[in-house]
Parts: structure tokens; C-alpha cells; sequence
């Protein structure tokens, strides 16, 4: 059976401005994640029940521990981001579907906004063949180094134009016209809706992973609404269970 | 050391405990399935089903709020078609009561799962009767005694499994609505369904919800939940299965205390997979530590 | 920098800024004015006061719930003689609005409070329609829309400060409610109330409270209160209090935005005695943050 | 103006089955406080709103500390009994009318039972002239020690004889025939009640320190009831702000 964990936190540290990188040993999770799933975490606030869904953005299975980065944001994230090393956290997962790896691709193409660049890194990892990496901030980049272990592509955007080009990654793409088979995304829902429809532009599959407010986290709830696609018509899918990550075709981005 | 009995009886279906899940919030049992025993519960109360596939409301769907959440789902729903090819057959695999919440937007669309269901291996039909009536300018069933009497009598004349009747609180006086849905035949009562809220947004400044309003759940109803519950089985003979922010063992025992004669697990399963096992262990704790004979002795045992 | 304008017009009187007490949780602010300058204070509304002394609930009258409470405390006061005596000339040293909340177990009794008050230097009247009537068998006067029209309109008649009507949430449709005490001639409409709630001592097997159940107050609350108001704003022209949960200076908005001209503050004076100010602030710094000219450019500003 | 104060905990220890000691370092409570007065304390639990009142068991005016003895019987008094040294608990005090001493009195007759112990014991300090101390405990006596300090009569009855005589302290009362002018009581209400009756029947003053539910602590919410004598009426009066200190003749004791 399944069930709720015990993570010992290892690390909790910032990383830039009201963003943090947290560190927790978790064998069982470790152990069955692969990129672009998450896990739940509680907080232990009593007023707040729901746990707050985060992605894994680094899996160690050898040492059983996964890395999270998360962005300040509410009560929830606050009252996380003040727990300290060596303190116990209950978490649940891996949850959801994350990216399909096809060995049969060889250009992969990662674009990331935001707080939507941490699922990006196990990723980025874990493919074979070239890869061109496009990442866009508010102001402060995150992450840019470890993508670059990866590969030497990685270009960046910011709003202020403090780091790389002004603007966004959109920006990025349309001046850089990456060549590639399969994109695969992460950030807020307008850089989605636009990478989607470069990506239908360019005749580029894409695999999106979205964000939604949950509360079960497995499927059980139907509060997680992605609209999606089906034959004709279309429904509501679950961004926890059928998702996060969907193909391009699938979403429906008029809500 | 002997564990006490725990069965209950509700309409003449035998339930091995009180446990139940609250509908909408345990889906068909398949997710959670993986994280308890169903054989263990006392029955799955699925996902309200109508006649047709309803797509529900749009996002956002659920507001955190102060010890509860609003929920603005919808009822969506894959129709009962689907359900009963999918979702009976799941159950039935499994030593627990399938209990199957019933939506409709006219008392046709009630009718028509119910006869539908007619010929189907459940144990239980709970009427979800908080939906708006389309009829009636949308103004939800559940609200008017008249509504509510014609409704279970007419689906009552139909239905071939027992039928719970799940009241909505969102009503000046509960034990009208209840004694009028013992009148026309209900063989259980089932409450409470959300409390109507709200939650804003104030850097947005927007409702949360798409749906602006939505039901609210979890502990922060308990108390009113349970008054409820207290009324009602004050009021009327049938049993009752409470529901409403039960989180532990001891908020159990409290409804059963009440006059509940089972009780259902909602918001509580998000907070923890395992609260439905956890909640029945604590009410097998209590009869133990209290050196009571079986569940039966604390039902409705209120000192008043 | 300019401090923005907090200044709400509630029926005619002005308020320095739109933060309230509610009734019955700050007496007549004698105890809290150790803790808080109730100068500072848009106005204090008063404890439930009644033609003659009503000696209250017995005990117990208190019950703690999830994120709220449970009260009885069965409007216990001192009569309305006693109160002009004591409470109005220590609330007139302080230059903050005074608000008279008025009981009654029968229309009469409602109007001599009414009538009493009406030579007396008192900012605004406050009429708690939660109050069960002892004539028609002890149904709250609040729950029905003939009752409310009837009993405003006889007070309107006498009384000589605008009147608000403070309607209770059990009920199955505010906004007839609110409609009727508008159309009855209510000032200003406040709510909500306390829920009916109850609590159960699982080891005494016995209802917590000495009343059995009681009024359920605090966060817990919040999204009701917050849909009422927003429903309520909506559909009356008159202003509105908005009530309860109100914790934080970010609670105070949601009601602001919702619709409410001004709030007040229950709960959160027993987890925090300055909590009125501390709201106020909240509210202060919203908006400057928000660069807003003043306060009325929030109130009801929700984008829908 | 008064407020919430902030408290450092210097001591949480167990000293009985279920029994804390704890000692706090606040010097604006520490210098108003008198015996018999009571602080609240706010857990940090969110789901629990309302503070616990305790009353005061000693007072170090000079290092600014008050001394608290409290049970383990619900949620609140569990999480702070689960607190550390070092840690800062939110108080509210001192509360309530305390015993009222008079220098005239010179016999004093100190009767507590279980948890009505402890705020007895700064009491006994202050006291001048002839004092005997009568305590009745469940099963284990606490602080007849501290008590031996300011007088050598201290009598105790425990309910399962392990200490003392086998009986509670009515009993003692009845077989020891104390003699004194005042009486100062604190312990379970059936008790006070008994104390009470004793003190009419050998026409003793006395004072009895009742408890009752609180919310806002201070007089304002009306809940805390203690059905008192009025005139030739009765009426609620407020444990909180009228007592929690009440004379015998005051309290009315049919609820
Ligand atoms: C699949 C998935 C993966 C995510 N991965 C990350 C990540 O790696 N790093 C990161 O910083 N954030 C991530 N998020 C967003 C993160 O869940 C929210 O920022 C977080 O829940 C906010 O909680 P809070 O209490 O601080 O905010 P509050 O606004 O106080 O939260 C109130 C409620 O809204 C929900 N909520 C608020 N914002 C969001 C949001 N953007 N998405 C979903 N629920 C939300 C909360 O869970 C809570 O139920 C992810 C979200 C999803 C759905
Ligand atoms: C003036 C006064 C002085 C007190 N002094 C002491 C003391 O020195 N040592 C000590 O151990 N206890 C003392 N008590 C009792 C103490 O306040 C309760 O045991 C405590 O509040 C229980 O809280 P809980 O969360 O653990 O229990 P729960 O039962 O979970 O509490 C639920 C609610 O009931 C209230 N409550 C429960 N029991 C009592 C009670 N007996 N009296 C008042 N409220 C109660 C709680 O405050 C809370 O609001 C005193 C009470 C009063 C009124
Ligand atoms: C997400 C969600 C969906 C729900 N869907 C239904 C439903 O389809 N039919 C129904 O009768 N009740 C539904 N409910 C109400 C619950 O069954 C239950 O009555 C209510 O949540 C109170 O119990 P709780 O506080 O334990 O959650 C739903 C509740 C939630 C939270
Ligand atoms: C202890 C207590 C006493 C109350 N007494 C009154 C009263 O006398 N008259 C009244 O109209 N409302 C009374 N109320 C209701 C409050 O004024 C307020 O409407 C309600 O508590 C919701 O606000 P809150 O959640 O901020 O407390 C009382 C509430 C409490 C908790
Ligand atoms: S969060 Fe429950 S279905 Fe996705
Ligand atoms: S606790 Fe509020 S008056 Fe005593």
C-alpha cells in the first residue's frame, strides 16, 4: 500500500530572492521518481489541510534523495521555507505523469519560465542526442549553471534584462529558431499557451507540463482542471493524474 | 482480547463497520485504492453520477480556507453509463458496500440513473439532493420540503435498492427537510452535504472560485454539521449517516454519540490517504477503552 | 507620506474608518479599553441589551471547535436602564461611533429598547433578529422575510438613530432576507451572525454546552459570511457590515472587496486584544500598497 | 496600554504523572502579580483559538519570573507541554482578582485539591500568623514540600491511601477540626462546594478559587459564569474578571 512519508530535510537554503532550494531524504521516493513528477508536502499548520503540490527538479536514487526548489509565494511555501535542517516533513509521491523519453529523439529542445524551470533539470539530465535549453526570469535566474552541465546551449531571458537578452523566452525562441523533434515545457499558463503555439507553427511536438490548485493530488477529486481535447468534443482532464504533463494537441487554452 | 462488533445496519444493508467514504471526494475508490484497503470499509459512497456525462464547472476549482476548503467541481461526471462499466465492476471486486450518489438537474434526469441502476449489483442509492433544479429557476432541490417530498416519493416508486436521501444544510430548519424526506419514504438520511461560501482573492481582487461560490468542507463545519445530525436523529426514526469534517476517530464517536449510525469521510482524505483506516481504528479504540459491548451501545447514547 | 482616507459613511454617520467591534464579544469596551484607544475605533458596537435583565444560559457556555467557538451565552445583560446608566456615558468619553445592539424575546420588548434609547446620545441602532421569538413558539425572528418586514417597520416607526438590521445565517435564502428588512426601511444591513452549532464531550458523553448548542463563531465561519455578504451587497442598495472570521487585515479586505462599507470584529478579540488594531493597520497598509486614493475605492471593487 | 506579552521559557518539566512545571521569565506579569491571579497562555496550534487560563503557582518578583504548575488533559495543555526551554510562549496577564490578605487574620486554613494545588502555594507565602494546609490528591501528592516550608501542618489525603490518609480532605477536615478565622480554598468544584459547607457549619470566612471555561479572559464575552447571590436574586457573575477568587457566601452552588 501506499502511503504518506516522512522526509528528514537536509537542505533548506535560498537561492534568490524569496526562492529556496530544499534537500530531502526520501528513499521511497527517490526510488520510483522520474522527471516531471511531484510530491506533496505538508505543512504543519493546522489552518492550512491541503498539502502544496511541488516537482522534483533533482532525483539522487543512490543516496535516496530528492531536491526541490520552490518559490515563496503564500502561507504555505512561508511556512515551509522556515523549517530547518534535520526536521521531519510529511510528504506524499511521486505523484502525476511526468515526461515521456523517447531514445528514438535526438533534439530536444527545454523551455522554462519562472519557478516553471526546477522540473526542467532531472530532465534535462536524463535525454540523449542535442539539446538547446531556454530559460526565462522575472530578474534573477536560477538554475543556469546546473543546465549547463548538460549541455552548452543554454540561453536565457529576463524582464529587466539583467542577465541575457530583455524580454522573454518567447523572444528567445522566435530570434534563435531552435531545430529539435520534441519541446518540453514548464512555466506560467500565457509562456504554455505561446511555446504551444510555436511549437504548432514550427510542426514541433511538445510535451507541457501545467500548474493547478489541488487538493487530493491522485486523481480522487476533480478539482485539478486541465481542458483538454477529446475526439470531438472535450473535457475537464486531472492535471494531478492525466497530467501535469500533456502533449501540446491535447490542451485547450481558451479558459 | 476480543474486538468488538462493529457492524451497523442501514435500510436493511449490513455495513461490517461505520465507515464510510463521502461522496465526490474518493472518486470510485480506484485512486485510493492504493493507499487503503477497501475491503476494510464499511462502503464506498462514489462520485455523484447523472444521467448523462456532465463537464462540470471551470478552474479554479477548490479555495483553501481556514480549517476547510470550497470545492466548486460541479458535479462533473463520466454519466452512468460509463460509471456502471467502469466503476461497479472496480467495487464489486472488493468485500465493501457500493453506495452510488445520484445528481440530476431535473427530477427526470434523478429518475432516470435510478432506473438505470435498477438491474445493477449496488447496495445503496444516496439522492444528492443540493443540486440546483433547473425547473425552478435553479433554486437547489433540497431546500423546500415540498420539492423534497415529491422528489423521494416519486424516485422511491422506482428505485429497487434502498435509498439514502443526502440533505444539503443550506436551510433554515433541517428537521423539516429531514421528517419530509422520512415521509416520502427515505430509508436513510444522509447530511450534511457543503456549506455554501466564498473566498476572494484580494491581490487579484477576484472570487477564487470560477464558479465565484462554492461548498465548503472539512473541520471548520463540524460543529454545524454535527447540531445536524443531533437534530435530525432527534426527529426521525431512519438512520442517519453523518458526515462533515470528521478528521479523527474521536469526531467519529462524536456523531455517533449524536444518533449518527455511520459516518463519512471527506475533506479529510486529502489531508491524509489513510484517514478512513485511521478514523475506524480510533472508533474501535474508544469502544474498547470504554468497555463497551459494541458500536450499537454508542450510537445515539448521548447523556442530555 | 499621506496616510490614505479611511473615512465610511454608514447611514448617515460617519465613521472614522470602517473597523467595528461585534456585538458581544468587547462588552461596552470597558475591558478591551485597557488593551486598545478606542479612539482609534470606527465604532464599538455593544453587548445584546434587552428592556429588563436577562440572567443568560447556564453554563457551560463555551466550546472550542476547529478554527472557531461555540457561544450561549444566551445574551445575559443587564437591562436596558442599567446600560444607559453605566455603558453610554463611558463610551462618550471616547471619540468612536456607539452602537446599540438591541434584544428582544417579543416585538415589544424589541420597541421599548428602541424607544428608550431615543432621547439618548447614541450613534446607531443595532437589531439582533437572531433572537428566538417566545410568541411564535421560539422561532428566530430573522428566519423569515414576513417576520423581518413586520418587525423593522414597527421599529422604523419610533426609532431615532438609523437602524441596522444584523440578520442571522441559518436560513436557506439571505438575500430575501436582506431584501425584506431593505424594503422594511433597515439603514444598513449587518451580518452574519453565529451559526447553530454544537460540540460533544466524548468522555461525559455530553453536549459541551449547558444549552446544548450554541453559536459558532471565527475563521472557521469566514466563507459563509463572506458569500452572505457578497450575496447580500448585491442585492441591496443599503450598506453593508460584514462579520465574521475577521483575523487579519487581509480577512477585512475580502469583506471590503466583497461589498461591505465597514466590518467588525468578534473572535479575534480573544486571540489577540488588539486585534481590531492590528486589522485596521492591515487594511491602512493595503491600501497604500495597492496605491488606491482611499477606502471607498475598494469597497465592492471585486472584479467578477 | 496592556497587551499580549511574550514569555521565555525557562523551565517544562514533568513533576507528576501528567504534571508540568513550568517556569517563564516575564517581568511585567512577575511584578503586578498576587496570589490567586491567573495568566493565559496561547498555544501555537492553529485550529486552537482560544488561550488557556492558569493560575499563578509562584511569583520571583525579582528575577521577573512567575511559576506555573499545569495538567496534560486536552490539546492545549499537550502542546505546551511540548515545548522547550528557550522557546517563546504568547501570554496575557495577571487576570482575575486574586485571595485578599489581611494582615488582621492570624489563623489561616489553606484547603487544596488536585490542580487547585498550585495556586495555593504563593499564597502560603504571604501569609503571616497560624496556617495549616490541607491537600487531597488522586494518587500523587505535589509540592507538600514547597508547602513544609512556610508551615509545618501539612496534612495529606490521597483517594488510594499511597499517601497520607486514604480519603480527600473534607475528610481530613473532619477528623483534624482545624480552627482559624479564614479559610483559602482551590480545587475541583464538588470539592469547593464541600469546603464551603464545612466553613457555614463552623462559621469560618473563606475564599474559594473557582474555574470555569474562558475565552477572552478579561470580562468582556460573558462566558465564564459563576451563578452568584445578588440582593435577594442571583445573577452570572464573570470567573474571569469578578473571581476567579469568590467569597463562600457569594456562590450559589445548584448548577
Ligand atoms: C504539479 C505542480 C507542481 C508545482 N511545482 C512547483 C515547484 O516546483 N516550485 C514552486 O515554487 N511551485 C510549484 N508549484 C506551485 C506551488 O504548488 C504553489 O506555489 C504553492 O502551492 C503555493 O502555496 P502557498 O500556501 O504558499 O500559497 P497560497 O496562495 O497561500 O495557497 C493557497 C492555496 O492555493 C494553492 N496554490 C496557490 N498557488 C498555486 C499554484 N501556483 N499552483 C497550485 N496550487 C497553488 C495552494 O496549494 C493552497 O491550496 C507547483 C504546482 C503544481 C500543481
Ligand atoms: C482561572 C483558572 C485557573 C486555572 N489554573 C490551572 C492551573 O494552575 N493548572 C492547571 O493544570 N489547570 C488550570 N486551569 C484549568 C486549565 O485552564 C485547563 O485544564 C486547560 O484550559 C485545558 O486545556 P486543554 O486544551 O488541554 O484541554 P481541552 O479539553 O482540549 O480544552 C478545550 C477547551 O476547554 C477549555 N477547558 C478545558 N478544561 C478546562 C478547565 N478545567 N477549566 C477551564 N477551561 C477548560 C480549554 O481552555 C479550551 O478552551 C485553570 C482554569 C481556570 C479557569
Ligand atoms: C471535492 C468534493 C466533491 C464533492 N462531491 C460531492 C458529490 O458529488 N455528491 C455529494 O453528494 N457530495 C459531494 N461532496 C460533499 C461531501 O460528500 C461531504 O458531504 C462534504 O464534503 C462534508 O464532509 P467533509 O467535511 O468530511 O468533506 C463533495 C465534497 C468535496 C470536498
Ligand atoms: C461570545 C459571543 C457573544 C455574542 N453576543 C452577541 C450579541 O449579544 N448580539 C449579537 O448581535 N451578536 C452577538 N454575537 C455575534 C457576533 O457579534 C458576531 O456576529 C459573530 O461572532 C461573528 O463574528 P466573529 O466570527 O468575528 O466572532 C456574539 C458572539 C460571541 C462569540
Ligand atoms: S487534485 Fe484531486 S483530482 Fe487532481
Ligand atoms: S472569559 Fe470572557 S468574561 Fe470571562
Amino acid at each position: 500500500m501506499k502511503k504518506k512519508l516522512t522526509a528528514i530535510i537536509k537542505k533548506n537554503q535560498q537561492i534568490a530572492h524569496g526562492m529556496f532550494e530544499m534537500l530531502l531524504s526520501v528513499g521511497e521516493i527517490a526510488a520510483l521518481a522520474s522527471p516531471g513528477q511531484f510530491i506533496n508536502l505538508y505543512s504543519n499548520r493546522k489552518d492550512l489541510l491541503l498539502p502544496r503540490p511541488i516537482s522534483i527538479c533533482e532525483i539522487d536514487k543512490e543516496k535516496g534523495f530528492i531536491k526541490l526548489v520552490y518559490a515563496v509565494v503564500g502561507k504555505g511555501t512561508s511556512d515551509i521555507s522556515k523549517m530547518h535542517v534535520g526536521d521531519i516533513i510529511e510528504v506524499m509521491g511521486p505523484l502525476g505523469n511526468g515526461f515521456t523519453i523517447s531514445k528514438e529523439i535526438k533534439g530536444h529542445i527545454i523551455i522554462g519560465g519562472g519557478i516553471g524551470v526546477p522540473p526542467l533539470l532531472e530532465l534535462a539530465k536524463g535525454l540523449t542526442g542535442e539539446m538547446s535549453v531556454y530559460l526565462g526570469f522575472r530578474c534573477e535566474p536560477i538554475l543556469v549553471e546546473e543546465f549547463k552541465k548538460y549541455t552548452d546551449k543554454v540561453y536565457i531571458a529576463t524582464e529587466d534584462g539583467g542577465w541575457g537578452i530583455k524580454g522573454n523566452v518567447i523572444g528567445l525562441l522566435k530570434s534563435n529558431h531552435p531545430k529539435g523533434e520534441m519541446i518540453y515545457s514548464c512555466g506560467p499558463k500565457p509562456m504554455l499557451k505561446a511555446v504551444a503555439s510555436w511549437a504548432e507553427d514550427n510542426d514541433i511536438k511538445a510535451q507541457l507540463s501545467l500548474e493547478e490548485r489541488m487538493a487530493c493530488g491522485i486523481g480522487a477529486c476533480l478539482v485539478c482542471t486541465c481542458k483538454a481535447k477529446d475526439n470531438n468534443d472535450w473535457q475537464y482532464k486531472r492535471v494531478c493524474k492525466d497530467g501535469p504533463v500533456f502533449l501540446r494537441e491535447e490542451v485547450i487554452w481558451n479558459e | 482480547m476480543n474486538r468488538p462488533g462493529l457492524k451497523v445496519n442501514i435500510a436493511g444493508v449490513e455495513l461490517k463497520n461505520p465507515v464510510m467514504t463521502a461522496s465526490g471526494t474518493f472518486g470510485s475508490g480506484l485512486e485510493y485504492g492504493e493507499y487503503v484497503d477497501l475491503n476494510k470499509l464499511g462502503g464506498v459512497v462514489t462520485k455523484g453520477v447523472a444521467s448523462i456525462p456532465w463537464k462540470g464547472n471551470a478552474g479554479v476549482r477548490v479555495a483553501e480556507t481556514y480549517g476547510g476548503m470550497l470545492n466548486s467541481v460541479g458535479l462533473q461526471n463520466p454519466g452512468i453509463e460509463e460509471f456502471i462499466k467502469k466503476d461497479i465492476p472496480f467495487l464489486r471486486k472488493h468485500d465493501t458496500k457500493i453506495v452510488v450518489n445520484i445528481a440530476g438537474k431535473t427530477l427526470e434526469e434523478y429518475c432516470s440513473v435510478v432506473e438505470r441502476l435498477a438491474g445493477e449489483d449496488v447496495d445503496l442509492l444516496e439522492l444528492n439532493i443540493s443540486c440546483p433544479n433547473v425547473k425552478e429557476g435553479g433554486v437547489c432541490f433540497g431546500t423546500d420540503t415540498k420539492m423534497v417530498e415529491y422528489m423521494v416519493k416519486e424516485v422511491k416508486k422506482i428505485a429497487k435498492q434502498p435509498l439514502i436521501v443526502k440533505l444539503t444544510p443550506n436551510v433554515t430548519d433541517i428537521v423539516s427537510i429531514a421528517k419530509a424526506a422520512e415521509a416520502a419514504g427515505a430509508d436513510a438520511i444522509s447530511l450534511i452535504n457543503t456549506l455554501l461560501g466564498m473566498a476572494i482573492d484580494i491581490h487579484k481582487r477576484r472570487p477564487v472560485l470560477g464558479n465565484i461560490v462554492g461548498g465548503l468542507s472539512g473541520p471548520a463545519i463540524k460543529p454545524v454539521a454535527l447540531r445536524m445530525v443531533y437534530q435530525a436523529a432527534n426527529a426521525v426514526k431512519v438512520p442517519i449517516i453523518g458526515m462533515g469534517g470528521i478528521m479523527t476517530g474521536e469526531d467519529a464517536i462524536e456523531f455517533l454519540l449524536a444518533g449518527a449510525t455511520a459516518i463519512a469521510v471527506g475533506t479529510a482524505n486529502f489531508v491524509n490517504p489513510r484517514a478512513t483506516i485511521d478514523i475506524l481504528n480510533g472508533i474501535e479504540d474508544y469502544i474498547i477503552k470504554h468497555k463497551e459491548k459494541d458500536i450499537t451501545s454508542i450510537i445515539g447514547s448521548l447523556n442530555k
